[in-house]
């Protein structure tokens, strides 16, 4: 009785302190496992993510929409699905794409996203027509307040070093107030926020964003008021890819990259709630026994 | 035909209008808007701008002006926008500053401060405004000329006087106290655990025979955060000497790897031991974050330190050292002004020092009377803040907003 | 023991076998890339010589990059390029015609001090170039953090407590601010330190603290999403772009 | 001299930098501009001194043959060819090839890399430490699940879950951080005054 007893509180102990090395295989499993299955969740659209994209939905054609790249490779995971759902719904709505960074690290990103989105999905489109790689420019929130007044001259040429003045789209462009929405991707410093405060709030822009999980609950407040809407991390790209694919049934083949980080991110959470559930039944159990143990033990 | 006529005739009357378009080198609005006016029937210029005022902007040392101009309000909806140009008088070259759209009636204009620079404004002297109306048409009117508006230098930024008066109220309360515990005024501290473990921290490395690692963090010099590890440093090197245990500091910036050299050798001369000190227990690692923190965790696995101190700045790298020299079984005890980190630091460590309580800690652990006057003088700040913030809420449910201004910084 | 190594060896194996077949199909650099995130992945189930490899190479390329950088981004513009132009008019001919500027001795001589003190003898004087590094961080921070962040937390908290809206008495707003007042009180009465946590200032520091841990919970919760992200960044380069296991 | 020169020039440039912010003169601000420019030109030369320390340890290992002493062999490589990559690479070229891939395929995995692996420590801290041990235990480990529980599909409970964690997030949490972020800005202000006096002067050492 009294030997069984101490191989359990043994075991409880043991168990206690499970050897970390077992989470971390759950945990690269439930990262690989969805990843590889190609698993995707969907995720209902919640009101700030389907503000934006009704209001991107109900642009006109030929509307201006000016995509800020402020995020660079470490945060992409989370913010390139959100970036590739906007551009797809954009050129569905036949919008005008203006593409730039006040990020150095968003420089390559934009090239990128061009490639794999714009070139391979959408060949039909034509550069200076439809869409413009304008490239990166120093000076963080101080381009932002100069572009309100005067955007030409910040940007006298495109990202290749075409003059812009021969680019056809770039023809009635005097400031941001000629675009009908900018977008801001990432949240860091310069970011959504500067968007807002420099060039949303004075110029009466309307300002959207796609931000990483972290600076979400700081952005949130600028919410209805100074911003359209606003996707936070894996969560707000999934449920964005959902309305776009409730509205535009023809995505609902393709691979969905918020989704699909949505199902690992879920699973990786079970997973994580799960070991902390899991310590401290493990953890009461023991004290339990040791609280009923000890008086008695002596006997 | 009829086109390039009509043309010909719009470009006529817009240089009749416009007598001086010639300085627009820049952008030719006219010819550049060529295609849309061409299909569009001939429309009369807009109307001109007119009541020019300009007024100097406080508070900087006068390279700033706001330009104020009126426009007919019925003319509005015709136009696109205004161009703002300045000169240094009436019959001068005006120079084009930039663009205010139709429904905005003021510009300030920012100068630039150095000579060289185009858009140059000298403080106190005489400027002259003249506002370009642009129609939708593509027709532009000048208005007169408005000036000569002047610029003015200050001495004083008014806007910063908040910042001034915390400034000088907490410099006087610091010195108050250091005044007072000099005279030897016995201060109370109320003890934080985590300064309350460094020595048995510290002694439990002795008694294992194990060195202890001592992590300032990735900030450079230019962090409060390190400069006040630096100081805590200097405490616990000294105790390490006088316990002759193993003392590592791998550093990520290379000066704070040279101050620290220096604060720890002059640890070891105060415990009387010179000769045990040497470079090699303070050295560089690299600067980049995570090479740092790969590094660091290296250092962890093959030393096996018995206690590790966090303290200074940290990012993201924390909770990977935190857990990692968790898995080693080291007493870990950390400390950082990064909200973003706290929470890892409390998670993965046995002691944690919140925020303020890092700057605090040199104190705590020299009990020397001068910085410990000195957090009773923190103390009295904390007490302030918390009467406005008593005050200003009692403001705003009688609505009065006035006292949020009163504190507001203008920059 | 055998067996340990038994299995050491055939690790060993695969890892090779994969190497081979990559550097032939994907080709050598993004199969260094692979193996290198590998090496480094391998130190989460012990440290080993392939982790040692990684952090050692990482460490050195690194320190390198960072000197690269400073030479040619701050040394050659911001001190050559201004004490003489012509020196760096073949890398950064923008530069050239610039004026010199004779104040950039400054600094070239407050650096030199600081390399004085590899030597033993005058070692003491590079403290005057630390002196004044620290002594521009204490000037700029003094001012720094009153500056408006500082005030405009207090500001941001001084909010009517009684919430109304547009449909009168709004209890969950009354309740927010409510929270966000005390909260703000209470953790700076927890911040105190030279007052004895004890009777009405004792259960203020009491809140304080839960208030943080409240937060610091959030926080913590909050954060592993974003760290899930990287680690699905790092599959997909594993798994994508060097496998090409994801259709 | 050794001692009171630093704390005089400590001082001084202290003193200039709080006038400067109040002052709005264009020299003043010339200086304040340059000494910032100093204070990194003088960071690169404290790199040098770095490099001297890092090639220094790592020769001593190889020298004296110390446990491990071949790694110190790869750091040394791998410093000398980036080095001399990226001085051939020069300003503003850094197509190098060498350099360029240095950089692509080597820092840039094994940093990623290692920043990923927080994803594993963020599990196995919260396994460990969120515990319902006392009062403040159980605070942390119930905010930190019901702010993870959002992402957990569960019906009906899932919009007020979602609504507690904003709540959260948006009110208590916002609390804490005013009241951190006040204090810090005060102890930031109280820890230069005592720089600025000399009565803190441990970073200059004390002989």
């Amino acid at each position: 009785m009294s030997n069984g007893q101490t191989t359990s509180r043994y075991t409880i102990e043991r168990l206690q302190s499970i050897d970390r090395r077992i989470i971390f295989v759950f945990i690269a499993a439930a990262v690989i496992i969805p990843l590889l299955l190609g698993a995707s969740l969907k995720e209902e659209t919640t009101p700030i993510v389907r503000a934006l994209f009704d209001y991107v939905d109900h642009l006109p054609e030929g509307s201006r929409v000016l995509l800020s790249f402020d995020y660079g490779p470490t945060t992409a995971p989370e913010i390139q699905p959100m970036v590739d759902a906007v551009l797809r719904q954009c050129i569905e709505r036949k919008c005008k794409l203006y593409m730039m960074a006040v990020w150095a690290t968003g420089h390559n990103l934009v090239g990128q996203t061009i490639e794999e989105i714009l070139k391979s999905e959408y060949p039909q489109l034509q550069y200076g027509q439809d869409y413009v790689n304008l490239g990166y420019k120093a000076g963080s929130q101080g381009l932002i307040r100069l572009l309100v007044v005067d955007f030409k001259r910040m940007y006298s040429t495109d990202a290749a070093g075409t003059a812009i003045d021969s680019i056809p789209m770039m023809q009635n462009i005097g400031n941001l107030k000629n675009f009908d929405l900018i977008f801001s991707f990432g949240g860091g410093f310069p970011g959504i926020k500067e968007w807002i405060l420099y060039a949303g709030d004075p110029g009466h822009i309307p300002i959207g964003g796609g931000c990483t999980a972290v600076s979400a609950p700081l952005l949130y407040p600028y919410y209805p008021s100074q911003l359209v809407g606003l996707m936070g991390g894996a969560k707000g790209a999934a449920e964005y890819e959902n309305a776009l694919i409730q509205a535009y049934p023809k995505f609902s083949n393709m691979p969905m990259a918020g989704m699909s980080l949505m199902m690992s991110q879920t699973v990786s959470h079970i997973v994580i709630m799960f070991f902390v559930v899991l310590g401290n039944v493990l953890y009461f159990i023991g004290r339990n026994r040791n609280a009923s143990t000890k008086p008695g033990g002596e006997k | 035909m009829r086109h390039l006529l009509r043309l010909f005739l719009i470009l006529l009357l817009a240089f009749v209008v416009d007598g001086q378009s010639v300085y627009s080198q820049e952008s030719d609005p006219v010819t550049s808007t060529a295609d849309s006016v061409a299909t569009e029937p001939v429309t009369p210029p807009p109307a001109s701008a007119f009541g020019l005022a300009g007024e100097d902007m406080p508070n900087d040392n006068g390279h700033k002006l706001r330009v104020k101009w009126q426009y007919p309000a019925e003319a509005v909806g015709d136009i696109t926008g205004f161009e703002i140009w300045r000169a240094t008088s009436p019959t001068g070259e005006f120079r084009m500053l930039g663009q205010a759209p139709n429904d905005y009636f003021e510009y300030l204009d920012i100068g630039n401060k150095e000579t060289p620079a185009p858009d140059f404004m000298a403080n106190n002297s005489d400027f002259f405004y003249k506002v370009v109306a642009i129609g939708k048409n593509g027709l532009r009117t000048e208005s007169e000329p408005g000036g000569p508006f002047r610029t003015y230098g200050q001495w004083f930024h008014r806007g910063k006087t908040p910042v001034l008066v915390g400034v000088v109220l907490f410099g006087c309360f610091t010195f108050y106290f250091i005044r007072a515990a000099k005279k030897g005024k016995e201060l109370y501290v109320r003890p934080l655990a985590g300064i309350e473990a460094v020595d048995e921290a510290i002694g439990r490395a002795t008694e294992m025979g194990k060195p202890t690692l001592y992590i300032l963090g990735i900030g450079t010099a230019s962090e409060i955060a390190t400069i006040a590890s630096f100081a805590i440093l200097g405490r616990v090197a000294k105790k390490i000497a006088e316990y002759q245990t193993q003392l590592i500091v791998p550093c990520y910036d290379a000066i704070v790897m040279s101050i620290a050299q220096d604060v720890v050798r002059s640890s070891y001369l105060q415990a009387g031991r010179p000769d045990q000190y040497s470079d090699d227990m303070v050295y560089f690692v690299t600067n980049a974050q995570f090479a740092y923190v790969a590094g660091v965790n290296g250092i962890m696995m093959r030393q096996r330190p018995a206690t590790n101190f966090y303290l200074g700045y940290f990012a993201a790298e924390s909770l990977i050292l935190a857990e990692t020299g968790n898995s080693i079984g080291a007493i870990q005890i950390a400390g950082t002004d990064q909200i973003t980190q706290i929470p890892f630091f409390v998670v993965a460590c046995d002691y944690t020092l919140i925020g303020e309580e890092l700057y605090a800690a040199s104190a705590y652990l020299g009990r020397d009377p001068l910085l410990l006057g000195s957090l009773k003088a923190e103390d009295w700040g904390k007490g302030i803040v918390m009467a406005l913030i008593v005050v200003g809420v009692v403001a705003t449910i009688f609505g009065w907003d006035g006292f949020r201004e009163l504190i507001r910084v203008n920059l | 023991m055998t067996t340990k190594r038994l299995t050491g060896h055939i690790v060993l194996g695969v890892v090779l076998l994969v190497c081979t077949l990559s550097i032939v199909v994907k080709g050598l650099l993004v199969t260094v890339g692979a193996l290198l995130t590998l090496f480094i992945f391998s130190f989460l189930y012990k440290d080993n010589p392939y982790y040692k490899f990684a952090e050692h190479l990482f460490v050195g390329v690194s320190a390198a990059y960072w000197m690269c950088m400073g030479f040619w981004g701050t040394m050659v513009p911001n001190l050559f390029g201004k004490l003489y132009p012509p020196m760096v008019g073949s890398v950064i001919p923008a530069l050239k015609d610039n004026p010199p500027e004779p104040f950039m001795v400054i600094p070239l001589f407050l650096g030199v001090l600081l390399l004085l003190r590899l030597s033993s003898k005058a070692g003491w004087i590079s403290r005057w170039a630390l002196a004044f590094i620290v002594g521009t961080t204490a000037g700029l921070n003094l001012v720094r953090y009153l500056r408006s962040d500082f005030i405009a937390q207090i500001s941001s908290t001084m909010i009517p407590l009684y919430a109304s809206g547009a449909a009168g008495f709004n209890l969950g707003e009354t309740i927010s601010n409510s929270v966000i007042f005390l909260g703000v009180m209470s953790g700076l009465i927890y911040f105190f330190f030279s007052k004895e946590h004890k009777g009405v200032f004792g259960t203020g520091a009491r809140t304080g603290i839960i208030v943080l841990m409240v937060t610091f919970g959030a926080s913590f919760g909050y954060t592993v999403m974003a760290r899930i992200s990287l680690l699905v960044g790092r599959m997909q380069f594993l798994f994508d772009d060097w496998l090409g296991l994801i259709r | 001299m050794k001692r009171r020169v630093p704390l005089i020039i400590v001082f001084c440039v202290s003193l200039f930098m709080v006038i400067q912010y109040f002052v709005p003169l264009d020299s003043l601000e010339r200086v304040y501009r340059s000494f910032l420019d100093y204070t990194i030109i003088i960071g690169v030369f404290a790199l040098l001194l770095g490099i001297w320390s890092l090639c220094r340890v790592n020769y001593d290992k190889i020298k004296r043959k110390s446990e491990n002493w071949q790694y110190a062999i790869i750091t040394l490589t791998g410093f000398f060819i980036m080095t001399i990559a990226g001085f051939l690479s020069g300003w503003g070229r850094t197509d190098n090839y060498l350099y360029q891939h240095l950089f692509s395929y080597v820092l840039v995995p094994i940093q990623a890399t290692m920043f990923s692996l927080l994803a594993f420590f963020i599990a196995s801290a919260a396994f460990r430490a969120f515990r319902a041990r006392s009062l403040l235990a159980t605070l942390l480990l119930i905010s930190g699940l019901v702010i993870m529980i959002r992402f957990v599909p569960l019906g009906f409970l899932s919009e007020p879950i979602s609504d507690l964690a904003g709540w959260i997030l948006r009110v208590p949490n916002m609390a804490a951080k005013r009241a951190i972020i006040i204090g810090v800005g005060l102890g930031a202000v109280a820890t230069a005054f005592k720089i600025m006096l000399g009565i803190e002067r441990a970073y200059l050492g004390r002989d």
